[in-house]
């Protein structure tokens, strides 16, 4: 091992390099230089995102904890990107409402170590490295959630996320040492091998499982999604519903494909009825939400029954579609809780019939809103069709079209709740719309790239056969 | 740029140049008057170059176009014509030139009114001249979204209810239909090629009966309601109430052909195995509808299924 | 021989309209009209040259021969295919001279008539479209293609009649005439269905020809004691009284008066009207032959019983424009009966060659007569009698081609009405007695109510006009003396050279006693109209009161639209509808609507699930993990 | 190693502190005692993995050091729950679990 093979850690290190500007910046730096940090992280993330395009090789560190492929490689530069687009669209809330309470700093710091969590959880090469990464996920963003330090919910929401979290990594924790317990190893390659279809390692399994299935808020361990999205400030929910989520769908599949291997006949079946009553409770609950980020909490629930989808193709297939759907999906959502958060701090609202004649004095975000809603409900030609179709290609391949038949029911129930709020935009005129307003640059930047993403990542297929050519990297 | 692509193009050119250089009623009308009469040059101009090349193309479908795009799941945009859907695609043209006339005094965002109705015809172009099963999907599911704005703004009457019956029963049918898709693709290879959304080639395959059997009524079912049958049809009369009246023109004069059309091209075309086992029951029913409807008189839609069907038992 | 340039015949007028309608706001209305009858005009000259061409050089061995351009179209099976192209035989150039004549003589009077009228264009345009549907109906190679066009005619004399969109009655009488139509064309669509299923083909040649193997061999499937095949062409006819206004579907076209004047003379007298006619003239070998006629003499009886009908109500109507419009349903009937008592084979045929004969005459006459009214209507701005009278001092060309128009259908001796009904009376003495004495008896009738208008409104007291009235513009007088002028010499026209049932020509003659009986009743009608009308006087009233109740009947068009609006309303849409739809809302409808209620409510049922509970949250997770271990353990496990 | 006591023993022990803990997150009032309740879940993860690696596995040291991680790990969330918690106190008052239930539904 030589100081070379660091580079494998080149967007980790990155993040970390950033990390340290921005703590040194926030040392030196006096209090008029402190609005000087939102384009000062903004470009540093930038940077990196872009960095993150070059390639790299495959490979391991630390004896097999971390390890990296092009696949995880890509998913980090998306996430990365996603992270970017989501700093964008605070980046105006936090001049106008952050920056004299000098926390905005603190705010990038503790986004950039979640992010920093998922890339060393999705990298993890045993089960300590992924209890480390999720815990840096997650503490961070219990944090942020309390980042309105004066709002009751927002303490609500803290404290209820915190603390259930906490629940579900004990639960998951508790699962592990049943698994260390068959196995003798916390490492996930000779886990693998070793892994055998025992009742104490299915039990193991199904404690790990629900700890997380608690991240991506999969039935029955969401409760705590709409709560506290609701508490949060806009973007953190953004955050929690996009990245955290979409880390931990790609790290669940990566351990059902590998390492849980041996139990799939088990785990098959399990994520079978969790993904049929995700997706029922999900929209149930979607729809008759009045306050926005609380309905796009159960709709983001709605569409982790989707993703999960695909883990029931144990192959190529199943990976690829859903990296790309969690790619796809992060644009859609980042389009849809940009807008909640442009109108938002425009004018404090943030209900459905708020919206109401929205699109007729701004065209423009109703507009965008539109194409992110119906990206979410899978229809073309925005991305989200591609990926919904493609997942259900996924779980088709291997015969389950009934449940596929499930899935497209519920795609059904779900434009249904989609359509409300376009028709509360669109359909409906109102005296009290929001009057029109111009978003600042940064929000206009992020939701462009939102949109950009939403309108081309469906249509233009490359995108998708890259992400083909390199899933396979893993699962050799 | 070959001539079926335009089809699909000039619309989303039309629509592009509406809502960036469209300012009133009158730029807006007169792009959509200009776009949808350069349209309707070209399906007149399809027809002819169609006659044309029918003398010396003895194929299926001629004009035929293929493009990879999807490579791992075999999806192509391939496209071609044949005699019906190049009649279809004139009436469309004609039906929708017409629209833009009936809708020439639209008050209410008059910009945003043409661009749904002409983001609404390049699905329907695009319906009509596709040969691949994906994006023939792909544009049937396009079509009907914009049919929400329509009715949903510039409807009359419970437009709003409408307009949801509408759009969620057609796309709870295309969801439908998408499994049905899924399930035709997936026993593509049933003869040991590889798996394939192309039509021509499934047509070729002869899919297992056990399968045809199911996913026939998935796919009948995904394309009968658009086309309003008993007893689908139940967003039919609200939805034509509402709408105004070029997209009732539209939703007569085209979209139902859609149904018809589908169930010609891919329910009955691809599965005739699972189409005659289910004949009786599809029958049955259309004849029912055909009674029932006959009391709103709007169901001729359905005897074309009964002389369908009828000629497909026969064959 | 060639004709196939007639292909052009109808694609002029569609041309007009594809460029009349793009540009409908950028061409100045007068040059639209000027374009307008120019094109028609093209049309025009170019049928006659047709029809010259095809009378002269188209027979072979003496009898007429059919020639067909097409073009494969629709392929179904190897047999059964749907063509497009253009038929030429007698009967079809014969209507394409009668659609050209007056299509283009509405154009010239349309440019007076709509002078100054906002849309002008658009009008002009649709008659245009209108043109397109009718010839290529009339050109229709094959049923199906027929259909088609059938359609486009249903459609476009829609917009036609709901031209003044902002009228509403205008607008209900557009979708009336719409809606009965399009129910009768159910009844065609089936029997298009029925027919092409059981001989495999929607060509007319293959159809119609008499020695083929098709009429005579579709007897085995049989219905209700009726081969299909006659059920085909009864539902067929079905489709013919509707678009031809006869009993019981003639219920829009008194309504479908709503439309301008010239249209009316375009559609509801010479050109869709007659589709039903002609429909059954170009499947008239099937009819005939099909199981001995059986379908044919329903053709008849429908017919002779609503020309009796329409006759009676005409002569009690007040508005000019309605009592043309039943008029026109009464010469209709004429033409139907004709062929229903028609034979096939030479003088035999005479009934077809009369139908056919009447046809063109009655196009001719009663376009004369619409635009006649049309000019009048123009003057007084009225459509009712009683604002008339004794407009032949201010309207002469009107009067006098009105006079010519009147006589000619009254049957009056030598003008074209005379000539073409006393064959249709011929022919109906010849099969049929009781159809015969009902003719005889319209005829009369049809003097009667013809002179009661002519003297209603060019004599009769002088009404107090608020403006003075004044004689039409040119342009609108020159169609109207045109037409005066084929009013007076269509009858010399030796029609049984030219179209026959067999393609074969006869000779005809006008049977002396027969026509004798006709015309002197014709003008016993007129000379009771004279006694009535000339004069304001006490007698019509005294008449109306004397029949009293049967009066009232008859002005109330037979109570026919209450009737309907009873059928409909009550019975269909009151029960059977109702229980239909109470079927559709609460059964079908409701089990859509339902599934999205029952989401919803689900939806509310469950929200208590969210509690906002910490503990309740954590309760779940951990009830999820143990509900999960235990179906693993305790389910598939074991 | 512990002479006398069975792995079988030391589990049973570790599930029942961690189903203590669960039930105390269950029925605990306070907040902090919810706290404390999640804090015996992560310690029965943790005894279990010592004595894992003691008992079964014991010429590798994963499980040890897992333990050590899971306890600094514990102390930061225990750390960032009670500031949460001060937050919430200072906002409305009470660390009361049912004073945090104004967002349901």
């Amino acid at each position: 091992m030589n100081l070379e093979s660091f580079l494998l850690m080149r967007s980790e290190i990155g993040l970390l390099a950033i990390l340290l500007l921005l703590i040194i910046f926030e040392i030196f730096s006096n209090k008029k230089q402190k609005a000087a940090v939102i384009p000062f992280a903004l470009i540093l993330l930038a940077i990196n995102t872009v960095l993150g395009f070059l390639p790299l090789e495959s490979g391991e560190l630390f004896g097999g904890m971390f390890r990296t492929n092009a696949l995880l490689y890509f998913f980090k530069t998306t996430l990365s990107l996603g992270v970017l687009i989501l700093l964008l669209q605070s980046a105006d809330w936090l001049k106008e409402k952050v920056v004299d309470e000098n926390k905005a700093t603190e705010f990038f710091i503790l986004i950039i170590s979640s992010l920093l969590g998922t890339y060393f959880m999705i990298s993890a090469g045993d089960f300590l490295m992924f209890y480390i990464g999720l815990e840096l996920t997650t503490l961070p963003v219990a944090a942020l959630v309390a980042y309105d330090t004066y709002k009751r919910i927002s303490a609500e929401g803290a404290v209820k996320y915190i603390l259930s979290s906490a629940l579900a990594s004990g639960a998951a924790l508790f699962g592990i040492s049943l698994l260390y317990a068959t196995t003798g190893t916390i490492y996930f390659e000779s886990m693998a091998e070793i892994l055998a279809s025992s009742n104490l390692a299915i039990l193991g399994f199904i404690f790990f499982f629900s700890g997380l299935a608690f991240k991506i808020s999969l039935a029955p361990f969401h409760f705590w999604t709409a709560d506290v999205y609701e508490g949060a400030p806009i973007n953190v929910a953004s955050y929690l519903s996009v990245i955290s989520k979409g880390a931990a769908v790609v790290i669940l599949m990566i351990l059902l494909f590998t390492v849980f291997k041996p139990l799939m006949p088990v785990w098959n079946k399990i994520i079978y009825i969790v993904i049929i009553a995700t997706m029922f409770i999900g929209n149930l609950f979607a729809i008759r939400q009045q306050n926005l980020k609380r309905f796009l909490a159960y709709s983001s629930i709605a569409q982790a029954g989707f993703i999960l989808l695909g883990l029931m193709s144990v192959d190529q297939l199943g990976t690829t579609t859903i990296v790309y759907f969690v790619a796809v999906y992060i644009f859609s959502n980042l389009g849809a809780f940009g807008v909640v958060q442009a109108v938002s701090s425009a004018s404090d609202k943030e209900n459905i019939n708020d919206y109401e004649g929205l699109y007729r004095t701004n065209p423009k975000l109703s507009l965008l809103m539109m194409l992110a809603l119906f990206s979410l409900a899978g229809i073309p030609p925005l991305a989200g069709f591609f990926g919904k179709f493609f997942l259900y290609t996924a779980a088709a391949s291997q015969g389950y079209y009934i449940l596929v038949f499930i899935a497209v029911v519920n795609a059904t129930i779900s434009l249904y709740y989609y359509l409300l709020v376009v028709r509360a935009m669109f359909l409906r005129q109102s005296d009290q719309a929001i009057p029109y307003f111009k978003s600042p640059f940064y929000m206009r930047l992020g939701l462009i790239l939102a949109a950009i993403g939403i309108l081309v990542a469906g249509v233009y297929s490359p995108i998708y056969d890259y992400i083909f050519s390199i899933s396979n990297t893993f699962l050799n | 740029m070959d001539i079926l692509s335009l089809f699909v193009i000039v619309p989303v050119l039309i629509v592009l140049a509406l809502t960036f250089f469209a300012k009133d009623l009158k730029q807006a009308r007169l792009i959509s008057v200009v776009g949808m009469g350069i349209q309707f040059a070209m399906s007149i101009n399809l027809i002819f170059a169609y006659l044309k090349e029918r003398a010396v193309n003895t194929g299926i479908m001629v004009f035929t176009k293929d493009v990879v795009w999807y490579e791992t799941f075999n999806i192509h945009y391939s496209i071609g014509v044949d005699a019906i859907s190049v009649v279809m695609i004139a009436l469309t043209s004609v039906v929708l030139l017409a629209g833009v006339f009936i809708s020439w005094k639209i008050d209410d965002l008059p910009k945003e009114f043409f661009i749904s109705l002409i983001a609404l015809s390049s699905g329907v172009f695009g319906f009509f001249i596709s040969t691949d099963l994906f994006t023939m999907f792909v544009f049937y599911e396009i079509a009907v979204i914009p049919m929400y704005l329509l009715i949903g703004i510039w409807g009359s009457g419970p437009k709003e209810n409408s307009a949801m019956k509408l759009t969620l029963m057609l796309m709870g049918a295309s969801a439908v239909l998408s499994v049905g898709i899924l399930g035709i693709y997936f026993n593509s290879n049933a003869d040991g090629g590889p798996l394939t959304f192309n039509i021509f080639e499934i047509a070729q395959v002869n899919i297992p009966e056990a399968a045809q059997n199911i996913f026939f009524p998935l796919t009948f079912i995904g394309f009968a309601v658009i086309g309003a049958l008993f007893p689908f049809h139940t967003w039919s009369p609200s939805g034509h109430a509402s709408a105004p009246t070029a997209v009732s023109m539209l939703h007569a004069g085209v979209l139902m052909k859609l149904g018809g059309y589908g169930v010609f091209r891919i329910a009955m075309y691809l599965l005739p195995v699972g189409a005659l086992n289910w004949s009786d029951f599809f029958l049955v029913l259309s004849a029912f509808g055909v009674i029932y409807g006959a009391f709103g008189a709007v169901m001729q839609k359905d005897l074309k299924y009964v002389n369908a069907y009828a000629s497909v038992s026969h064959l | 021989m060639d004709f196939s340039y007639t292909i052009l015949i109808p694609l002029i007028p569609l041309a007009l309209f594809v460029i009349l309608g793009l540009f409908s706001k950028k061409i100045p209305a007068s040059i639209a009209g000027w374009f307008g009858s120019f094109g028609l005009g093209t049309s025009f000259v170019l049928s006659l040259y047709t029809a010259y061409h095809y009378f002269l050089e188209g027979k072979l061995n003496g009898v007429y021969q059919t020639f067909i351009y097409k073009q494969t179209w629709l392929v179904f099976t190897d047999k059964l295919h749907i063509d497009l192209g253009v038929m030429i035989d007698p009967i079809s150039v014969m209507m394409m001279v009668v659609v050209t004549t007056v299509s283009f003589m509405v154009h010239i009077y349309s440019r007076g008539y709509m002078h100054g009228d906002d849309g002008y264009t658009r009008f002009f345009a649709y008659l245009a479209l209108f043109s397109f549907s009718m010839l290529g109906l009339v050109l229709a190679t094959n049923l199906f293609q027929m259909y088609i066009f059938w359609e486009l005619v249903g459609a476009s004399s829609f917009l036609l009649i709901g031209y003044y969109y902002t009228k509403p009655s205008a607008v209900a009488a557009a979708k009336k005439a719409f809606i009965v139509t399009r129910f009768a064309d159910l009844g065609f669509l089936i029997g298009i269905l029925l027919i092409s299923y059981y001989t495999g083909t929607f060509d007319f040649q293959e159809l119609t020809n008499p020695e083929g193997m098709l009429i005579t061999s579709w007897a085995s499937y049989s219905f209700m004691g009726l081969s299909v095949f006659t059920w085909g062409l009864i539902l067929i006819f079905m489709g013919g009284v509707g678009k031809s206004a006869m009993l019981p579907f003639h219920i829009w076209l008194p309504d479908a008066m709503e439309g301008p004047t010239p249209v009316s003379a375009l559609i509801h007298a010479a050109t869709m009207v007659v589709a039903g006619v002609y429909l059954v003239a170009r499947l008239f070998p099937a009819y005939y032959f099909v199981e001995g006629g059986f379908a044919l003499q329903i053709v008849a009886y429908v017919g002779a019983i609503s020309s009796l009908v329409a006759a009676l109500i005409a002569v009690t109507q007040t508005d000019i424009k309605r009592v043309l419009a039943f008029s026109t349903m009464s010469q209709i009937g004429y033409m139907m009966l004709a062929l229903g008592v028609s034979k096939y084979e030479g003088h035999e045929g005479l009934g077809y060659m009369a139908s056919m004969f009447h046809l063109f005459t009655h196009a001719m006459f009663k376009a004369l007569l619409f635009l006649g009214a049309g000019s009048v209507i123009h003057a007084v701005h009225s459509n009712y009698m009683k604002d008339m009278g004794s407009l032949r001092k201010y309207m002469p060309i009107t009067h006098i081609t009105f006079l010519i128009a009147a006589l000619s259908i009254a049957g009056f001796p030598g003008f074209a009405g005379f000539f073409s009904k006393d064959e249709i009376l011929v022919a109906a003495f010849e099969s049929n007695k009781l159809i015969y004495y009902s003719s005889v008896l319209v005829a009369g009738l049809t003097a009667f109510y013809m002179f009661r208008l002519y003297f209603g409104i060019f004599w009769g007291e002088d009404t107090k006009y608020k403006h003075t009235p004044h004689e039409s513009p040119l342009t609108m007088t020159i169609p109207l003396i045109f037409l005066a002028f084929m009013s007076i010499f269509g009858g010399y026209i030796p029609f049984s050279q030219f179209v026959t049932a067999d393609l074969t020509p006869f000779t005809a003659h006008l049977d002396l006693p027969l026509a004798a009986i006709a015309s002197s009743v014709g003008i016993i009608g007129i000379i009771i109209a004279f006694i009535f009308y000339k004069k304001p006087n006490e007698l019509p009233q005294k008449f109306a009161n004397a029949f009293g109740v049967v009066y009232k009947f008859i002005y109330n068009k037979l109570y026919f639209d209450e009737l309907y609006i009873f059928v409909t309303k009550k019975i269909l849409f009151g029960i059977v509808a109702f229980s239909a739809s109470w079927f559709d809302k609460n059964v079908v409808d409701s089990s859509m609507i339902g599934i999205g209620n029952v989401t919803v409510s689900v939806s509310n049922k469950i929200k208590g699930m969210q509690s906002g509970k910490l503990q309740d949250y954590a309760m779940s997770f951990v009830g999820g993990i143990v509900v999960i271990a235990m179906v693993v353990f305790y389910i598939w496990i074991n | 190693m512990i002479a006398g006591i069975s792995i079988y023993e030391i589990l049973t022990l570790t599930s029942i502190l961690f189903f203590i803990g669960i039930y105390g997150f269950f029925t605990r009032d306070n907040l902090i005692t919810v706290l404390m309740a999640v804090e015996l879940i992560l310690n029965a993860a943790a005894v279990n993995f010592v004595i894992i690696n003691t008992y079964l596995y014991p010429d590798l040291i994963q499980g040890a050091v897992y333990s050590i991680f899971i306890i600094a790990l514990a102390a930061a969330e225990t750390a960032l729950a009670i500031a949460i918690i001060i937050n919430l106190y200072r906002i409305i008052y009470s660390v009361e679990v049912k004073d945090t239930e104004t967002m349901k539904y």
